[in-house]
């Protein structure tokens, strides 16, 4: 068969938002993809400069609707690192177990993705169950099912409601032991690494060059994890380690999300244990931002997110510049997916975690 | 009967023969009262299978398309009405539009709803694809889908719940009982 | 204990033409067309149009009954309810039905449109004329050929060459390396398929399925001493019947909804439904080659054999479902490697057995 | 690079200010692992080469235009795994003639987002690999996010 481009996308099962990836096929085998993003794209930064420091927040949520929390968490930083605002220490505890929370439920949409990508629904709908389950702890925690607007800059809009632990605590309990259920049906089944191993391997040099961060750095055995190597809130403070993975294929990818998933709830486990009970929750903000400039990175479910903002001395930011973890991910992707079989490419794709509002912004 | 309608019917080509006939049999049916029989079984019944049987078609843009995603999860779990999401746009029913639509997005957009055979029906779902959203002054952003495709339901919400995704879907069911869907031949 | 559909038929029909018509018409005063209708000629060729319709009937409500089989199987798999339209979801398929009834007939501009219509047509007649040779009892059968067996296999044979003049007609890309797909993995599969079969012929020795079940009847199932062969087969049906883990070319995640992605309204319908009827004659090979068919244990006779066929239909289905819950989707190269590499030294080494038990005789 | 060195901050900022002792300047806001400093529009090249190869700066982490109205500014954030510190370089270039060279053949994580800045500001990166519009339509004759573009009127 001669070679030819296939247009993947704008509407494709395979893509997990809207974008189009145009692959070079000779017969099944992929020799060149580019992808083409910009169906979602909104002005996202432009409009932020029309835009009240609080009003913002509620648009970062929307930045990536799968975790919402963090994006709004790395835009109130970036603020209060503009302004010199110093978080109260219950409100760190609270941001962070909101972090690790929202990072649970976005690699559960992640693992619920997966499943069609290799075709098997099962592991969709399991996952899905089980993210019902953290979408119910946000529901009563900040009112919301996905897009929260729950932090604030200054701390965390409210605390958390009464008997909220001990639901927490019976979900992660429950958790845990659904945990073992995803990994009989996936990790014991043959098919499934057939389909995962020894696909698009990535070496650690290659993958900090192309700007990878996150799972995926970390599945090629590069020890980077920014809650470690530049810890914000409350991380180094916290019982934890950083999950690796050094195969660097797709399964290895799988792998570091599934432990995180795991390190996640012993993280929350760990800060319900050292939660000052009581405190202040959140302090006033000004105003006016000073002339100057703010930034925060954090660690995304997706990777490295990064926000870097400019004052004027007005109540509007002059500049707020956002750095998609996925947006560089995405760019690398021709790399991932050249030399590989068509069928492989939505399980590549989906195994960084796709997510096209951020991206596009 | 009367010829002198037909003027051609003596010498006729068979397309026009198979107009004729089947005008013919059309006031037959019509003066005989054997079309009201007709549609008054097979309006329901036909009625029925479309509102049992939508098909939406799988196209996730922003953040109802989580919802959507999670009303088909075991909570909500819409396979109960005969909600099967299909990817392909030639078997689907519903084009449900769930996100903002750029300026990008737009012609596919069109394109996929012209590539769905009739009777096919729009749901808006979501502030976005109703009016922008909180997204209003946006320079990519098309301010409503119903600017360019006509909307059938929408579901407010941001985003809507998977809840009022079900329920968007039965209000549609309802204007689809009032449509006359099944009727034999066109009045 | 089961029911002669041919003399019930024959009786029925012989009553119908002769007693009633043929006494109208002689009142009438039509005599000779009173005896045309009664000579043995045209009562033979009413009688097979009948049974014709009635084994056709029978097998398109067990083929409905699987389509909601796997919706609430695979539902209850998952967690879910599975579709809930009419009683425990029983009229979700007429639902289905006939909402394509009222769709639009699209034929895309750039397709060849003859193909493109001819195509579904080869799928749905030739699933639908596999159900001649499927019986369901030694009284409920269309046709009782020598060859059956073969005839089954070769009609199988037929529906990837259709999808691939559907694929390549649709004028889509996927569609395209959807038939491709279809062609490449039938050419892996059809051959450990037929040497599994062989196993079966050499114990049975016959290619006819009342041959085969009757043998099974005063031996043993199958499945016993042809377990390979009941393996091998069983896979490699599931791929000819192009489901889960073997659906490659109606890959979903990568091809949309694969070479039917241009097909839209009836006939989509129709390919489907002809699918789930593929899917019965399938089920129904394997329990008349290995799990012998209508035969059960002497102390549950009466309990109606055709009863017996259709629950062990619905058994092995059930499994194949199961299968489908549980796997993801195998890749090309993987799948082709396991067709060539894995099955086919299997059947070959089932054949072995199958003549070593021959010439031993302990069957 | 050598293997397993560590700098601090203040060992990178006088190995900086002895390789670039005039073009790169460093503000004295001061924070833990941050790193500030603006540079030349020519010497940026060689100052992130000269980062990258010796003080092990290897990921880019973002790319970003600003309108500053009189002068456009590119603002690099760039950051060391080896050594935790993230830097920022703030780059002035002329508002009217918006060009400077592209660090995508240092670092291929810079590739889209010096194409995105292309696309929102229409600052030209000479070296890059290709150099087209990503989020917007192609035919799109703005740039949106300069300060004087009204998007209302688009």
């Amino acid at each position: 068969m001669a070679e030819m481009w296939i247009n993947m996308g704008p509407q494709h099962p395979m893509t997990h938002g809207l974008w189009n990836m145009r692959i070079k096929v000779d017969g099944e085998t992929i020799t060149d993809a580019e992808p083409v993003i910009g169906y979602l794209h909104r002005g996202w930064e432009k409009m932020t400069e029309d835009r009240r420091y609080p009003q913002i927040i509620p648009m970062s949520d929307r930045l990536c609707y799968g975790s919402s929390f963090t994006w709004s968490h790395v835009y109130c930083m970036a603020v209060e690192d503009l302004m010199g605002i110093e978080v109260p220490e219950k409100a760190k505890y609270i941001r962070a177990m909101s972090d690790e929370l929202q990072r649970i439920g976005n690699h559960l949409m992640w693992l619920a993705a997966i499943g069609p990508d290799l075709g098997n629904l099962t592991i969709f709908l399991y996952a899905l169950r089980e993210r019902e389950m953290f979408l119910d702890l946000f529901q009563s925690l900040c009112g919301a099912r996905m897009t929260y607007n729950y932090c604030r800059i200054g701390g965390v809009r409210n605390d958390a409601p009464p008997n909220w632990d001990r639901d927490l605590v019976r979900t992660l309990d429950y958790f845990e032991k659904r945990m073992n259920e995803y990994e009989e049906l996936v990790d014991r089944n043959k098919v499934f690494r057939m389909r995962m191993e020894d696909l698009a391997p990535l070496s650690g040099k290659d993958a900090v060059n192309l700007g990878i961060t996150g799972p995926t750095l970390r599945g090629s055995g590069v020890k980077y994890d920014i809650r470690q190597n530049d810890p914000y809130e409350i991380y180094d403070e916290l019982d934890w380690h950083m999950c690796t993975a050094d195969e660097g294929d797709t399964y290895a990818r799988y792998r570091v999300r599934m432990d995180e998933m795991r390190m996640s709830v012993q993280i929350v486990r760990d800060i319900l244990k050292k939660m000052p009970k009581t405190g202040p929750i959140r302090v006033k903000p000004p105003r006016n931002a000073p002339v100057g400039t703010g930034m925060a990175r954090m660690e995304d479910p997706r990777g490295e997110s990064l926000m870097y903002v400019i004052g004027d001395g007005t109540d509007k930011p002059y500049r707020l510049s956002v750095r998609s973890p996925l947006f560089v991910i995405l760019s690398a992707s021709p790399v991932l997916l050249r030399g590989n079989k068509i069928a492989d490419l939505p399980s590549i794709l989906g195994m960084i975690d796709v997510c096209m509002g951020e991206t596009d912004r | 009967m009367d010829l002198s309608t037909y003027p051609h019917a003596i010498a006729m080509s068979a397309k026009e023969f198979v107009d004729w006939s089947t005008n013919v049999m059309d006031d037959i049916v019509k003066a005989t009262g054997v079309k009201r029989a007709l549609d008054k079984v097979s309006d329901p019944l036909m009625n029925w299978g479309v509102r049992n049987s939508m098909y939406p078609l799988h196209f996730g843009i922003a953040c109802c398309a989580l919802e959507m995603a999670a009303c088909s999860g075991p909570r909500y779990d819409n396979e109960r009405l005969g909600l099967v999401f299909r990817s392909s746009p030639r078997q689907c029913d519903v084009l449900l539009v769930n996100g903002w639509v750029t300026k990008k997005l737009r012609p596919s957009l069109r394109r996929l709803y012209e590539e769905m055979p009739e009777p096919k029906w729009v749901i808006a779902m979501g502030e976005c694809a109703i009016s922008g959203g909180p997204w209003y002054d946006s320079y990519n952003v098309v301010q409503g889908v119903d600017t360019f495709i006509p909307v059938d339901v929408y579901i407010p919400g941001c985003p809507p719940r998977p809840e009022a995704l079900i329920d968007g879907f039965l209000r549609l069911h309802q204007k689809i009982k009032k449509s006359k869907i099944g009727t034999f031949m066109d009045d | 204990m089961y029911l002669d559909i041919w003399q019930l038929l024959t009786g029925l029909v012989h009553w119908l033409m002769v007693n009633i018509i043929g006494a109208i018409l002689g009142w009438i005063g039509f005599h000779g067309v009173e005896h045309w209708l009664g000579t043995p000629g045209v009562l033979n060729f009413v009688t097979i149009i009948v049974v014709g319709l009635v084994v056709f009937i029978v097998g398109m409500l067990v083929s409905i009954t699987l389509i909601w089989q796997e919706r609430k199987e695979l539902g209850r798999l998952m967690d879910r309810r599975g579709t809930q339209v009419g009683p425990i979801g029983l009229f979700q398929n007429f639902a289905d039905a006939l909402k394509v009834l009222v769709k639009e007939h699209i034929v895309p501009e750039a397709a060849d449109s003859m193909v493109y219509n001819v195509a579904p047509v080869i799928i749905i007649g030739v699933s639908l004329m596999m159900m001649v040779t499927i019986p369901y009892s030694p009284g409920f059968y269309m046709s009782n050929s020598q060859l059956s067996v073969l005839l089954t296999l070769a009609l199988f044979g037929v529906v990837p060459f259709a999808v691939l003049l559907g694929g390549w007609a649709s004028n889509n890309k996927y569609t395209l390396i959807g038939g491709m797909r279809a062609a490449a993995q039938i050419i892996a599969y059809e051959v450990p398929l037929l040497l599994s079969v062989v196993g079966v012929v050499i114990l049975a020795g016959s290619l006819n399925f009342f041959d085969i079940v009757a043998w099974q009847q005063s031996h043993v199932w199958l499945v016993l001493p042809m377990i390979i062969g009941a393996i091998v087969f069983t896979i490699s049906m599931i791929a000819e019947l192009e489901r889960v883990p073997f659906d490659l070319p109606e890959a979903e995640a990568e091809l949309v909804e694969g070479w039917g992605t241009e097909y839209g309204g009836m006939r989509f319908g129709l390919i489907m439904m002809s699918e789930y009827a593929r899917g019965f004659i399938g089920s129904s090979m394997i329990t008349l080659l290995f799990l012998g068919g209508w035969d059960m244990p002497a102390f549950l006779n009466f309990i109606p054999d055709g009863i017996w066929f259709l629950a062990k239909v619905f058994i092995v289905f059930g499994i194949i479902i199961w299968i489908r819950g549980a796997l993801p989707r195998v890749r090309t190269d993987q799948i082709l490697n396991l067709g060539w590499r894995r099955l086919l030294p299997l059947a070959v080494v089932n054949i072995a057995i199958a003549i070593a038990f021959k010439t031993l005789g302990w069957f | 690079m050598e293997e397993n060195v560590t700098y601090t901050v203040e060992q990178v900022k006088s190995k900086i200010s002895e390789a670039f002792p005039a073009a790169v300047k460093f503000e004295s806001k001061a924070k833990p692992r941050r790193l500030f400093m603006t540079a030349d529009k020519g010497s940026l090249f060689n100052l992130c080469k000269f980062m990258k190869d010796q003080l092990g700066f290897d990921h880019c982490s973002l790319v970003s235009g600003v309108d500053r109205c009189d002068r456009m500014q590119v603002v690099y954030h760039i950051s060391s795994f080896s050594n935790n510190i993230t830097a920022e370089i703030v780059v002035d270039i002329p508002r009217d003639n918006p060009e400077i060279d592209a660090i995508t053949p240092l670092w291929e994580g810079a590739n889209w987002h010096e194409r995105e800045t292309y696309d929102m500001f229409g600052i030209i990166f000479k070296g890059h690999p290709k150099l087209e519009r990503l989020l917007l339509p192609a035919d799109y004759t703005f740039f949106p996010m300069r300060k004087d573009c009204d998007t209302g009127r688009h």
